[in-house]
């Protein structure tokens, strides 16, 4: 059997802040701009594709975050066996949408890694690394933003108050969790 | 320490708090609360450095950033050393070690010194005049001017505090603690809006707090005491944020604001350790106040530079608030009424005043009347034309005023002191003002520059602002703040205010002497040691604009960056030019405010975050295989495999030679890689790259070159058809990022039109390449439901596949020109993957080969690098690759381009195989080649691209380009060297199984 | 020339309290007309004005400059001289300025603080290798004095640098040109005005060029802020200004003005003697007469006239000098500032005729015209006094754009500073 | 750091952007129709204004989309932000 080998894989705590890498969930990246794309979609996964910019919409087990006027990015709440990954997900939307030419299905789970960040002190780590104005965000649950981080390109979803699942591309993220190890250790 | 300089009654020193320090290595004292100045001061020490150019022995001018005398190297340790620190800002600590600067052997006995001596040769500029006979000598004179120049000592160690960053988003971030900026603060915070109060000392509350005296009093209190219970209320405000010991040093466009953060300088030696020392505050404020004040100016007279000379506010603030007296018999100068606010304080606190000399006629100013209750002797419509003591003021010479007061008339008055203080009055800190893009406005009456336009949302309140009464500070600035926030803050409304009004103004720049100019030194740049005279030695040459003035005399240019000289500069040149100071215009203001620490711009960003680090998902593996690494891009990737004390080239052929021989295992996983979709992908692919795409069978793969619109190559790699409209794309590693970003460009910008969708794969997938004779054999193995027959999986091709229940795509496709597969499959697997390949080659002896070999491999192919062997010169055309340019395609990115009179031109450089007459003599990549090595000028037809020993062909190949280089195989040609010339073929660029046989192998 | 400087005239000087120095240059008022005018007050000007004068004979010339002389590029640069290019035209543009320098202080008696304390560039990965090598043989094939260093050496030479393995771009080596160094920019600009002024030629400041006047294809004379004056012959140096004057005859060059950043640090004692570059972590340092570390930054990628960049590039640059020396970790930034750089797409300079007879542009120097400020004024001055161009400077007309035969110093990773 | 209104994502800070050169400056539909001097226009000439720019910019860390904004190149001033596509807002 092949081994499953994450990027981090790690849990940290540190004053007033927790991170944990969230493995695996299936992430699809979703490109389109016909009106049927937005409502395939729909239908298929009965949630909302979020049009409304910098926003989310989410179900129990799935999320869509937007990511820009005909891109959005679907990932799970439940994590995948590490065994197998023929992902119903992908595929029933990848026949649904890309097969017929309505938009792009991609398969990205391995491309993003996700770290849960949870804490009082999450804002404060983030304002060590990034010039996006938190203040509204921070208060806005499902809200999403693109930025960078240290640097580093990030995608940041609100998940919660004081948590969010920060994403970051697999190459980058030893690095980036490295910085923010070091960062939160002054928090 | 000298008891006597002290006061007891103080309310801001904790005079029970001891702390020692040393200053030149003598042990001294000084309270919790001290800055260095005010210990060194309380110890009776005025003389702390030399002057720059003369060295002339120099004290303590100013308490805060605008010193220019008082700067000190703090700290011995070869790392954590500070050089030109100001002792009016140092925070006193327990173990500070500080000492004077550019002296030596010694401050009180300074060779140096004898530059004073030869002043009467070295006036302004001097150096542009001297030293250039003999012509070969100025590197002789250079070297003992660099060694007197500089003033204190860099560290020779790395510093080992650490440096931090934050962002900040804020509505109304206000600069200055002081009464316009409490007032401000208090008026924002109470309206719900997000505020951000900085100040650069410890406490809040500016000069006003320490302001207790019987003409400034709001509601029948002292103006210190009202304004204790304003900053009490402030602690109490939610939204309001307080950061004192924070300095803004640059306010840019876009309210972009940095502010530096001092946490542990005024912390004890051993309190330091392992805290950040300094943080800068990366700000967005919606709207800014500027609040920072006003520096008092010198006056401009014969030697106005010895220690002991203060300005006479500072003097105040050493009295009032540290509690330090600075002298015995002290005796003032000014031009203005504060310097009476001074007299009254130090004769409250038992200082006897000599004098105060003003050049003024008398004056019935409520603060003037005071002083004289107090009894205090004034000098009107008087001068100090001269000083004496060498390293402290002993005695001023007083003479009175002519009428004009354009010179001195009557007999000289000699006073003894031991201090002089000196007021001339009050310059506005416009400087964030201006650095922002603010333009200023000239105040004739008191010889001010003001804030005027700016197009950011910002105002200046305050004395910043021209504000210098009591009654008009608080007035005006709870007034604009209002207007400025649009709310209405009552609080200040029906103050009763009593404020002594000034009523007489008189300002001289330059102060008249019965000497004649050119015997005296009025100095304007004390650290700079630049004179009245240097100006208009300026002047008379010819420079004119104040900033050639400036560079011609330094002027303004030392690490005070002029806050104390530049007004008098400006005042001179009018004068001396006759025009209006206002037409005149300032010096440009430039960032920092304050000199900024390097390692507090760079933050964390240092060591191991100099820049971001990215690793393939099989990176552990080369690690514990003993990997070296190359860095490509931001990327580390396996460069070759060193067997226990292998040298690198043995490494590299021996990877070279396996690959060839039986097998080898590359970790390829860094190309990039983009998922293309769309009902236009194939007409895309037909625009992006020289070929034609629209017939690529589904399941075959096909190389592609990428050009700019100049026509020369940009990127190139191997696309899969993996269904109708969708193809997999991979990239250069160093171009993924451009590609993708150049791509997106087109279909966003010129092609709209296309139904086609870019998505970045690159981390999603691990790419193991296995190439070699085995290869097949291995992949067999590893995956074993794959038929690998020629026939059904012939070279170019791919295949889905599945090893254990993880999905993957082998590609049939070669760099190396060996029979060969590259297994793409989520990251997650790689590493795995990658051993199990491993595994199953061991029988094979397969052998992870890296970066070095793979160049090696590809070389012997003749397979180009783009960016080794193209330089971003080099069209297709001039590869000899002229198959791969479509000639049916109407366009492509860069077609037009290969059309030009220049790049049809027959004999452009072109890339070619070289061989050497020896062997065993391998060229340096870089290396000019010639055909005529006696020619002069020597003529360079080419140069070496790419060179290697082959193990596989037992000799020494190389790629070049070279003029005209295709009309030119199987010409012999030179490679000159420093210390030989190298004999070369040129030849075809494939050296090896020309017929690739070896890709069925 | 009168009033002949030397360390004696300081010393006659001293004498009546240096009330007798005379005008470094005079201040006339622009006559009606001139047989040429030079538009750009800058060092490349003004030396293009004196060079006209003194080996072409054309006094009766004009400079006419915006604000005051030297206040552009000239006074705003890192002031490194090199003339290590890649290409046989940039190598023999450059070595012709370098050769020149050599001897400026004498040719103008004025002390331009030439100071041949060489050059460094630092290679950082493999390519950077290849590409500075591949530089250093073209180098010494031209007769230009570059030598390669390996890492020892680089360490030797300037002991200050770190050249650990393991930092993030360990230095591989590096080229060295000894012949190379800085001088003090001011002086150049003041010592060419005093020279050509002496020569005849009026400069005139404050004056503002608003329009170029012309008759078919030949220019007739230029409109300033203090009025209309004659000439047949127009030269535009105005670096980042290029594009401006050039819209006045609707020309349009190849060119982008870019915001180009530089700081110095407060001065201290001698601790780094040698200039030092690296293009691939972007940093640039040497250390002034006066103790100031001297430090370039990089451009902005966008076009702004404002004199001012981002903060980003500053900390780049910074974060970059850390790295290579973290021993000035605790030193301070003085002051930062900003100049306007026009940029050509091969990162080379157009010194060219117009198709407007009588114009002339000597512009695109991007980052790194300081050092070729005598040769580009002396073959400038070639160019307009014959209408034709040197040999020198043949290969940088305006028409390689559309040729193709581009002198790309992009190529060889040879950032222009 | 400027401050740039993307379109799409709102206010952000200048370091998410990267700068694209002078805008609509159109792709000739029919490069192979120019003379040289037609294509070095487009590839290489530039009004390089000093006052109002029309010019193009990237959200590059944020939507990935390319869009026009009109800046004032004497004191960096940006006036309008516009999609690819419309017509500048201001003359």
């Amino acid at each position: 059997m092949l081994n499953y080998k994450s990027s981090i894989n790690e849990t940290k705590k540190y004053s007033e802040i927790n991170m944990s890498e969230f493995e695996p969930v299936v992430k699809i990246n979703l490109r389109g701009k016909k009106r049927d794309f937005i409502t395939k979609i729909g239908k298929s996964l009965s949630i909302i594709i979020p049009t409304e910019p910098n926003t989310s919409s989410s179900n129990e087990n799935l999320n869509i975050l937007w990511l820009s006027p005909d891109e959005w990015m679907l990932y799970t709440n439940e994590k995948v066996h590490k065994l197998e990954n023929n992902y119903n997900l992908e595929e029933k939307l990848f026949s649904e949408i890309s097969k017929v030419n309505l938009g792009s299905v991609t398969n990205v789970s391995d491309h993003w890694s996700i770290i849960n960040i949870r804490g009082k002190n999450t804002y404060e780590l983030l304002s060590s690394g990034c010039p996006f104005n938190f203040n509204k965000f921070k208060n806005t649950k499902g809200a999403v933003t693109q930025t960078i981080l240290n640097h580093v390109d990030v995608i940041i979803h609100n998940k919660d108050i004081n948590e969010i699942n920060l994403f970051v591309r697999r190459s980058f993220s030893k690095h980036l969790w490295s910085w923010m190890n070091d960062s939160a250790r002054f928090l | 320490m000298n008891k006597n300089l002290r006061i007891t009654n103080n309310k801001f020193i904790d005079q029970t708090s001891r702390i020692s320090f040393k200053f030149d290595g003598k042990t001294l004292y000084g309270f919790k609360g001290d800055t260095l100045a005010s210990a060194l001061l309380a110890n009776n020490i005025h003389l702390v450095g030399r002057s720059f150019k003369y060295h002339r022995p120099r004290g303590i001018m100013a308490c805060g950033s605008e010193e220019p005398n008082a700067i000190v190297q703090v700290g011995n340790d070869a790392s954590m050393t500070e050089p030109n620190t100001r002792a009016t800002e140092i925070e006193l600590y327990e173990g500070l070690e500080a000492s004077s600067q550019n002296c030596w052997p010694s401050v009180n006995f300074d060779i140096g010194a004898i530059n004073n001596f030869f002043s009467p040769l070295i006036p302004a500029a001097f150096y542009y005049k001297t030293f250039m006979w003999p012509a070969n000598f100025w590197k002789l004179y250079e070297y003992f001017i660099r060694k007197s120049a500089g003033l204190g000592k860099s560290p020779t160690k790395p510093d080992k505090d650490i440096y931090d960053h934050r962002y900040l988003h804020c509505d109304v971030l206000i600069v200055g603690g002081g009464i316009s900026g409490i007032i401000a603060a208090k008026t924002a915070a109470k309206n719900n809006l997000n505020t951000v109060l900085i100040d650069d000392k410890n406490i809040l509350g500016g000069t006003t707090l320490f302001q207790e005296n019987e003409c400034f009093k709001i509601n029948n209190s002292y103006s210190n005491e009202w304004l204790k219970k304003e900053i009490e209320t402030l602690n109490s405000l939610k939204n309001l944020t307080i950061k004192t010991r924070t300095s803004v040093a640059a306010y840019h466009s876009y309210n972009y604001i940095l502010a530096r953060e001092n946490l542990t300088d005024h912390l004890d030696l051993n309190e330091k350790k392992d805290k950040i020392r300094q943080r800068l505050w990366k700000i967005r404020a919606k709207k800014v106040i500027i609040a920072t004040g006003a520096i008092e100016r010198p006056l401009i007279f014969n030697n106005n530079d010895r220690p002991g000379i203060i300005l006479s506010s500072s003097i105040k603030k050493y009295i009032d608030y540290y509690g330090v007296k600075c002298g015995q018999k002290i005796s003032l100068f000014t031009n203005n009424d504060s310097a009476y606010e001074t007299a009254i304080s130090l004769s409250n606190s038992g200082v006897s005043v000599n004098s105060v000399v003003d050049i003024r006629d008398k004056t019935n100013s409520l603060i003037v009347k005071q002083a004289e209750k107090l009894g205090i002797k004034i000098h009107w419509k008087s001068t100090v034309v001269n000083t004496n003591g060498y390293k402290r003021i002993n005695s001023i010479e007083i003479m009175k005023l002519s009428d004009d007061s354009s010179a001195v008339v009557g007999k000289k008055i000699k006073e003894e002191c031991d201090c002089l203080g000196m007021s001339g009055g009050w310059t506005p800190r416009v400087h964030l003002f201006t650095q922002s893009g603010g333009k200023l406005k000239f105040r004739e009456e008191d010889n001010v520059f003001l804030p005027d336009k700016s197009n950011l949302e910002q105002i200046s309140i305050g004395s910043c602002n021209g504000d210098f009464e009591l009654y008009e500070v608080i007035k005006n600035s709870a007034s604009s703040t209002n207007k400025f926030l649009n709310v209405k803050n009552i609080d200040y409304e029906n103050l009763e205010i009593i404020s002594s009004k000034e009523m007489d103004k008189k300002n001289i720049w330059l102060l008249p002497s019965d000497k004649p100019l050119g015997k005296t030194k009025p100095f304007l740049d004390f650290q700079n040691d630049s004179t009245a005279n240097d100006v208009k030695l300026a002047l008379r040459e010819g420079f004119k604009s104040i900033e050639h003035v400036k560079r011609y005399t330094t002027t303004g240019m030392a690490t005070d960056q002029g806050k104390l000289s530049n007004m008098h500069a400006l005042g001179i040149i009018s004068e001396t030019a006759g025009v209006k100071m206002g037409e005149l215009g300032t010096t440009t203001f430039r960032p920092p405010y304050t000199p900024l620490t390097f390692g507090t711009i760079v933050g964390r960003n240092v060591g191991e975050f100099f820049d971001i680090i990215r690793k393939t998902p099989i990176h552990d593996w080369h690690l514990e295989n003993k990997a070296e690494f190359e860095n490509v891009g931001q990327w580390k990737r396996a460069w070759y495999y060193p067997k226990e004390n292998e040298s690198m080239y043995d490494a590299v052929q021996r990877e070279s030679k396996a690959a060839r021989d039986s097998a080898g295992i590359l970790d390829a996983s860094t190309l990039g890689k983009i998922d293309i979709q769309g009902t236009d992908a194939s007409e895309f692919l037909n625009r992006v790259y020289t070929n034609a795409w629209s017939k690529l069978e589904i399941g075959k793969c096909r190389y592609g070159l990428m050009l700019n619109e100049d026509g020369m190559v940009y990127d190139d790699g191997v696309t899969a058809r993996l269904s109708e409209n969708h193809y997999i794309m991979t990239t250069t590693t160093g171009g993924a990022a451009n590609v993708m970003t150049k791509l997106e460009d087109y279909l966003q910008t010129e092609w709209p039109e296309l139904d086609v969708y870019l998505t970045s794969v690159t981390d999603h997938y691990a790419t193991i390449s296995v190439c070699g004779p085995n290869s097949k054999k291995i992949v067999s193995k590893v995956i074993p439901d794959l038929d690998l027959s020629d026939s059904n999986f012939p070279h170019m091709s791919f295949k889905n596949a599945k090893i254990d229940k993880i999905k993957c795509r082998v590609m049939r496709i070669s760099f190396t020109g060996e029979h060969s597969y590259e297994i793409n499959i989520q990251s997650s697997y790689g590493k795995s993957v990658w051993e199990k390949c491993f595994e199953a080659g061991k029988e094979f002896n397969i052998t992870p080969y890296g970066t070095e070999a793979m160049h090696l491999l590809r070389a012997e192919k003749g397979f180009i690098i783009a960016g080794q062997d193209t330089d971003g010169t080099i069209t297709p055309v001039d590869l000899q690759m002229n198959w791969i340019i479509s000639k049916k395609k109407y366009d492509f990115i860069g077609k037009r381009s290969l059309y030009r009179s220049d790049t049809i031109r027959e004999d452009r450089k072109q890339l070619v195989g070289i061989l050497t007459e020896d062997p065993k003599e391998v060229l340096e990549e870089g290396a000019q080649i010639v055909a005529d090595t006696n020619k002069k000028p020597i003529e360079m037809l080419g140069h070496i691209t790419s060179s290697y020993f082959s193990p596989n062909l037992k000799k020494s190949i190389a790629l070049a380009v070279v003029k005209n280089g295709k009309k030119l195989k199987g010409k012999k040609m030179f490679v000159p060297m420093e210390n030989k010339t190298i004999n070369i073929t040129i030849t075809d660029t494939i050296f090896l199984d020309k017929e690739n046989k070896r890709l069925n192998a | 020339m009168k009033n002949k400087y030397s360390i004696f005239s300081l010393i006659k000087n001293a004498f009546s309290d240096h009330e007798n120095w005379q005008r470094a240059w005079r201040d006339p008022e622009p006559k009606k007309e001139y047989d040429a005018i030079i538009i750009g007050g800058g060092g490349h000007g003004l030396a293009t004005a004196f060079y006209l004068a003194k080996k072409h004979n054309m006094t009766n010339i004009a400079v006419v400059e915006k604000g005051w002389i030297g206040g552009g590029n000239t006074g705003r640069n890192t002031t490194i001289i090199r003339s290590n290019y890649l290409w046989d035209a940039s190598a023999g543009l450059y070595n012709h300025a370098l050769k020149i320098w050599e001897g400026l202080s004498q040719e103008l008696n004025y002390n331009v603080m030439f100071s041949q304390r060489g050059v460094m560039n630092l290679a950082h990965n493999l390519q950077d290798v290849r590409d500075l090598k591949r530089r250093t043989h073209a180098n010494r094939l031209n007769g230009i004095d570059a030598v390669w260093l390996n890492t020892e050496e680089v360490k030797k030479f300037c002991p200050i640098i770190n050249t650990s393995p393991d930092i993030r771009y360990p230095v591989l080596g590096g080229t060295l040109q000894r012949r190379a160094g800085t001088a003090r920019h001011d002086a150049v600009a003041w010592g060419y005005a005093r020279g050509a002024s002496a020569m005849g030629v009026d400069i005139i400041q404050n004056c503002e060029v608003k329009g170029i006047k012309r008759n078919g294809n030949n220019v007739e004379g230029i409109e300033t802020t203090k009025g209309f004056i004659k000439t047949k012959k127009i030269g535009v140096v105005t670096a980042g200004h290029s594009s401006v004057i050039a819209n006045m005859v609707d020309l349009k060059l190849p060119l982008e003005s870019k915001p180009l950043q530089a700081l110095v640090s407060e001065p201290v004692k001698p601790i780094i003697d040698t200039v030092v570059m690296s293009n691939a972590v972007h940093a640039y340092v040497s250390q002034s007469d006066k103790g100031e570390l001297v430090i370039g930054a990089g451009t902005d990628a966008y076009v702004s006239y404002t004199q001012r960049g981002s903060h980003d590039v500053v900390e780049g640059t910074l974060k970059a000098i850390l790295e290579l020396y973290p021993i000035f970790s605790r030193m301070k930034m003085l002051r930062q500032w900003g100049g306007i750089v026009d940029i050509c797409p091969d990162a080379s300079p157009i010194i060219s005729k117009t198709h407007i007879k009588g114009l002339y542009f000597n512009c695109g120097w991007g980052t790194g015209g300081f050092k070729a400020t005598p040769g580009s004024g002396d073959l400038f001055a070639h160019t307009i006094a014959n209408d034709e161009p040197h040999k020198l400077n043949a290969d940088f007309n305006i028409n390689r754009f559309v040729s193709g035969d581009l002198v790309d110093e992009h190529g060889a990773a040879a950032v222009a500073h | 750091m400027f401050l740039i209104n993307c379109p799409y994502c709102g206010e952000r800070d200048q370091s998410e952007f990267s700068a694209g050169g002078e805008a609509h400056i159109v792709r000739p539909k029919q490069p192979t129709e120019l003379s040289d001097d037609q294509w070095a226009e487009f590839l290489f000439m530039r009004k390089n204004i000093k006052g109002i720019q029309f010019e193009r910019w990237n959200h590059a860390h944020g939507c990935r989309k390319w869009f026009n904004i009109v800046r004032d190149t004497r004191n960096d001033k940006i006036h309008a932000v516009y999609k690819m596509g419309e017509k500048p807002p201001i003359k």
